[in-house]
């Protein structure tokens, strides 16, 4: 046949909880208990004060830039929630929601941004690797790390956070194609959140979706409403399953949006309208749920506020906890360059203070016993 | 004359070239509306339109790639990749391909790119926002590596990197883009690639630094009270060893500074060309003062790997002491 | 609404000369005029001789590794001759066919598997980019060449080639990704050949087809029988006119096979069965073409001996022009690394045969003057 | 003991650290049924089966990214890049994140994997398949690199690297993969990383050198009839400083050897370090014999940038002649 159809695809947009806070009881009926839902919501709230701390601690100089979460909550969470313990949670920076679900004490979130390695050094229980400052890199790390666990017969899975952005990076389609074509069992979880500091999505990709960007490998791909947890759970979940028995790859591409700047370092007022940042906080991830939960009559004001005041004494005793740790080693940096320091690396380490490294210590000292 | 800082100089001189040459095209992520994440391309984008200052997808091989396309096709393009540390993604392209087009065609093609990059460390970044990479490149071959330490030479600099045929990486070290102002000529003027600098004459010491380091050097100087010739090399490759070599002559001792890690850095290089040129006329041996060998710490301790004052003035006791 | 389909797409396939001769009047009237197909088809007989010339000269120690084109030829002549002469070019390493036809004098090919760089050294006339040894890299090159045009306010487009396994590497996507989103007027030709070097296409893509690696920019994507030069003229005569009115890049693949080893290095036999081989030794394109003219009176063997002869002397001829060359200019690798040569590098050439180049000369000369 | 090529070492070695350690595999382009390009790798697909030498599509980032991921989950993966002009697209995943991994995580994570490269000039090769990149990866901190020069040293140093908790590079200087055999004991035995090898005792100069240069040196030292110390580095990094060191106090003389262009080349450092350590036992400034600061000509003229024993043989007269 001269023209044929050989590949024929489609992409479905998926939204349980939509920003009216509509609940289509069909696909969404049964998918979180009412328990847990209270829960990941509480989760919200406390992460939602931990970004505006986290912001104050920078503008009043007490940590480096950081990134603010706001309005990206229910991915990452979603996302945890939806995934095992045992699962790798393979982050970008803007994902503060999953990974303390997963389990990471919020400490270490402000050390990194206090610029201490200390807040990398991620505790041997917890499945997840350090933040990603580098764009789109991580994404074949958790490839790896998915592919290990398949390798030993676990069923182990590893789920990768990604922005807009990262999706131009090689390192991406390299990390997807991988996946496919190797049958490991990862997510790609792909963050649209519309801009990459102050590049719209258009500039990443011109094509009607994101999702589409897995139809390359031939992985399965949805897009959904990155602020409806729901809709993040149901598609986390499934993605899973068919990773864990599958072994294969899904890409995920979930609507949302940085109500922040970029990072405290930038100005969002230089790139984009305001009008576009004020429809966006009608489709808050926290706004529909409260008031979903409400209607449903498992949240109220009151609950709201002890919320909230746990979420202050929480993140406040973080805080402390980041503040109050010991100055790092000056020498942390030689010491865990490598397992057994090379010598000249012990030199230049034990000499740091006491001479200019320019020199062998010995030769200085002696220069005229040589000849 | 205007009193400039340096991101003020490098926005002046890319006006200037794109004004007198329409072959000059800019690319790179947010280099667009928002002028740049240092600002080093704030209003071009207003002034001079999207087609020639073009914010791309964020993918660094690609701008280089593309870059090279562009050269090949005799435009003059001058891509920025946002920090060194982003260089990584990129190094292929420039190293396997922008340097070798020329020699590999045997001229049929050439690349006259001007890839800016801010690098260098103490402005309390995140991790890979502080790396001073300029030896890895210096090795390759084919590019031009340059680096101003002032206003008034960044301009300059930058002129003559544009209008160079050959591919030039410009680094910008991003701890004095707003450091101090000096005076800047509002005509356009070019420095030469390939010739270093004497910021300060002196008898004793020969100490060479480039970009960043080369204020702290002024520092240890003025510290040290003693006579001491600062060269600042400007141009990292082609190393220019006639000026350096004049001065050790002189002086029989030097010291060299720079922030990248000491082992295979660019002091190697200076340090044995040195030698090979007037081993005899050297007092000392040759002290290099440099990053460690190990990775740039985040923030907390990074001042405990810069060289700074302390470090070099270390240096200048060690060797007039020898 | 809860699912809706937010994208729908399909590859189609096209093929209008089959491999049993067999000739789809409705896609292909009017495509190639007779006067051209015989011209086309003696082109490639030419060609076919030199590959067969260009392997005997590496097998007899005249020449370095050659990576055969045996059965491609096709793809590349097609696309030639789809095209205008001011179009880049920017191919791999098999697309003699189309280069030769779009002008490059053929013993540079030659100069360039002999080692020699002015086998690159590409006359002025001539728009294509030399041939590319590191996979997958040049497409960068193809955005940027016909981004150029583009600034320019010129029709010129740019035609990259590639193999399936290059489509693997990050380059690929970023240079995709770039075209699409910037909308530049590039064609990404992917000459799916089933093999790269031992590694088989669903090693490189496990999705049902290759071409749906352009979805993944909302890129115009299209599969064709790539030994059938009928189906790739019209698809890259659509894709030129896309590129040069709306500024859109295509994405083509073209199934095809190399009937020959990867290269004078390689040994197919230690990775694919001689049955496929077998296989599509039947799919040649020349075989098909020559029934197909031979049908309709416009070749017979009387033709064939003649061009078989024809392509004896040209080749003997462009075999004696490489291998007549002068030596190259020692100095050359020197002389043409920057427009002006830095002094060291002046140095190390003017006294590479006379030092060591360990040392300044000037040192070694007369050390004792110096202090 | 066996009589064995360089290639069929490492491909010993490779089979027994897989029969010991099933957390060793192996990942890369056509290693798997092809047995490798240059056959490194023959029978290992065949022996330990798809799940363990496992062909991977044509990335090279995607190649060390993805081994890094598989490190960091506790496997000792020793993926293969096919030459080492096409480290290019790994530069990142290298630099900026294997070899950053244990430090910036303070050890959480590790990146015990083992790269295998075969490197360097002379099989007239087309372009980018002649390379010799050690030094770039030598300031890099946090990697560890590696080249041996002889079967018996490819065995126990890619034992060593395998087994080394951090990520190493293994250099394969290609031309010698079978120029000669060697006997090689049977049992595994390691060679310790960041120790060099004194391959000829001598008294007049100390001569230093790595990979397949190792081999022109000793031709040049037998046709010089001189008493020369040939160090053979075997680790680039950590550079056995102390060995070198030691040699040339003895003989206050030191010419270095290296294929790699000759600015910013591992030469400089070892120069440096040299001149750091025992200036006053200089006789003569250090020799660097080194490629020129050109890219690798097409292989018509491949000799004529090839260090060989004619310019090691200046050297030495140059040298001695100080
Ligand atoms: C390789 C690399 N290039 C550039 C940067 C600078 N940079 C930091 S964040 C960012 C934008 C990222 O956008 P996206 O992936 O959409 O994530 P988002 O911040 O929107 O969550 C850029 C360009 C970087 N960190 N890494
Ligand atoms: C970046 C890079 N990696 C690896 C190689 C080694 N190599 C040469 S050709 C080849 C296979 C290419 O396959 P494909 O792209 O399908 O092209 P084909 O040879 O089949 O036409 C490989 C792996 C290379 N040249 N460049
Ligand atoms: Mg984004
Ligand atoms: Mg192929």
């Amino acid at each position: 046949m001269p023209v044929k159809t050989v590949f024929k695809t489609s992409i479905e947009h998926i939204s349980i909880l939509d920003e009216n806070g509509k609940f289509d009881e069909k696909l969404g009926k049964g998918l979180i208990p009412d328990k847990d839902l209270v829960k990941l919501y509480e989760h919200m709230v406390t992460c939602r004060h931990f970004d505006e701390v986290a912001f104050k601690l920078q503008r009043s100089g007490r940590m480096g830039t950081y990134p603010e979460n706001r309005g990206q909550e229910a991915t990452s969470l979603g996302a945890a929630y939806a995934l095992r313990k045992t699962d790798w949670l393979v982050p970008c920076y803007r994902e503060n929601a999953g990974l303390y679900w997963h389990g990471l004490p919020m400490e270490f979130v402000l050390l990194h941004w206090m610029g201490d390695e200390r807040g990398n050094q991620i505790p041997d229980d917890v499945k997840m690797t350090p933040l990603a400052i580098p764009i789109g890199t991580q994404m074949l790390h958790a490839t790896g790390l998915a592919w290990a666990a398949k390798y030993r017969g676990e069923d182990t899975i590893a789920c990768t956070f990604f922005g807009d952005g990262a999706s131009s990076e090689g390192d991406f389609h390299e990390a997807a194609n991988f996946a496919a074509n190797l049958d490991i069992p990862v997510i790609f979880f792909c963050q649209n959140n519309g801009w990459a500091i102050s590049v719209p999505t258009k500039t990443q990709c011109s094509a009607p979706t994101l999702a589409q960007r897995g139809i390359a490998f031939g992985m399965d791909c949805i897009q959904i409403d990155g602020n409806d947890i729901f809709a993040v759970v149901k598609v986390v979940r499934e993605a899973a399953e068919r990773a864990r028995k599958h072994k294969r790859p899904t890409f995920i591409e979930a609507l949302t949006y940085r109500l922040g700047d970029h990072t405290t370092a930038d100005d969002s007022r230089r790139y984009r309208d305001e009008a576009e940042v004020e429809v966006w906080i009608q489709r808050d991830p926290m706004i529909r749920l409260r008031k979903y939960m409400t209607d449903r009559k498992l949240w109220d004001d009151q609950k709201q506020k002890v919320a909230e005041e746990n979420a202050k004494r929480e993140v406040s005793a973080t805080v402390k906890r980041a503040e109050e740790i010991a100055d790092p080693e000056i020498k942390g940096f030689f010491d865990a360059m490598y397992a057994e320091l090379p010598e000249e690396l012990k030199r230049q380490r034990d000499t740091m203070r006491t001479s200019s490294i320019g020199q062998d210590p010995n030769q200085i000292e002696s220069p005229l016993h040589a000849h | 004359m205007a009193n400039l800082t340096l991101v003020q100089a490098i926005n002046l001189a890319l006006i200037q070239e794109m004004e007198d040459d329409d072959r000059v095209i800019l690319l790179g992520q947010d280099i667009g509306i928002n002028g740049g994440v240092f600002r080093v391309t704030e209003g071009l984008f207003q002034r001079f339109g999207a087609d020639r200052v073009v914010d791309t997808p964020l993918a660094e091989s690609g701008i280089i790639g593309t870059s090279i396309g562009l050269a090949m096709a005799g435009l003059r393009p001058v891509p920025e990749i946002q920090f060194e540390g982003f260089l990584g993604p990129a190094y292929d392209q420039l190293c396997s391909h922008a340097a070798r087009m020329r020699v590999r065609t045997r001229g049929a093609f050439t690349v006259p790119l001007t890839l800016r990059v801010p690098c260098g460390g103490g402005i309390h970044a995140p991790e890979l926002h502080s790396d001073s990479p300029e030896a890895i490149y210096a090795h390759q071959p084919g590019l031009k590596v340059v680096m101003p330490a002032s206003p008034y030479d960044a301009k300059g600099l930058l002129i003559s990197a544009i209008r160079d045929p050959d591919p030039v990486i410009f680094f910008e070290p991003k701890r004095i883009y707003r450091a101090f102002r000096e005076e800047v000529p509002e005509d356009e003027y070019t420095i030469p690639l390939g010739k270093a600098r004497i910021v300060t004459e002196g008898e004793e010491i020969t100490m060479i630094s480039w970009g960043a380091s080369v204020i702290e050097c002024m520092n240890a100087i003025e510290a040290s009270g003693r006579s001491i010739e600062l060269v600042d090399l400007r141009t990292i490759y082609p190393i220019d060893t006639e000026t350096i070599v004049n001065s050790v002559k002189k002086t029989g001792r030097a010291v060299i500074v720079h922030e990248a890690p000491k082992t295979g850095g660019l002091g190697a290089e200076i340090a044995s060309r040195i030698m090979e040129h007037c081993f005899l006329y050297l007092e000392a041996p040759i002290q290099r003062v440099a990053g460690f060998d190990t990775i740039m710490p985040y923030y907390k301790l990074e001042h405990e790997y810069l060289p700074d004052a302390t470090r070099i003035g270390k240096a200048i006791e060690e060797i007039t002491a020898y």
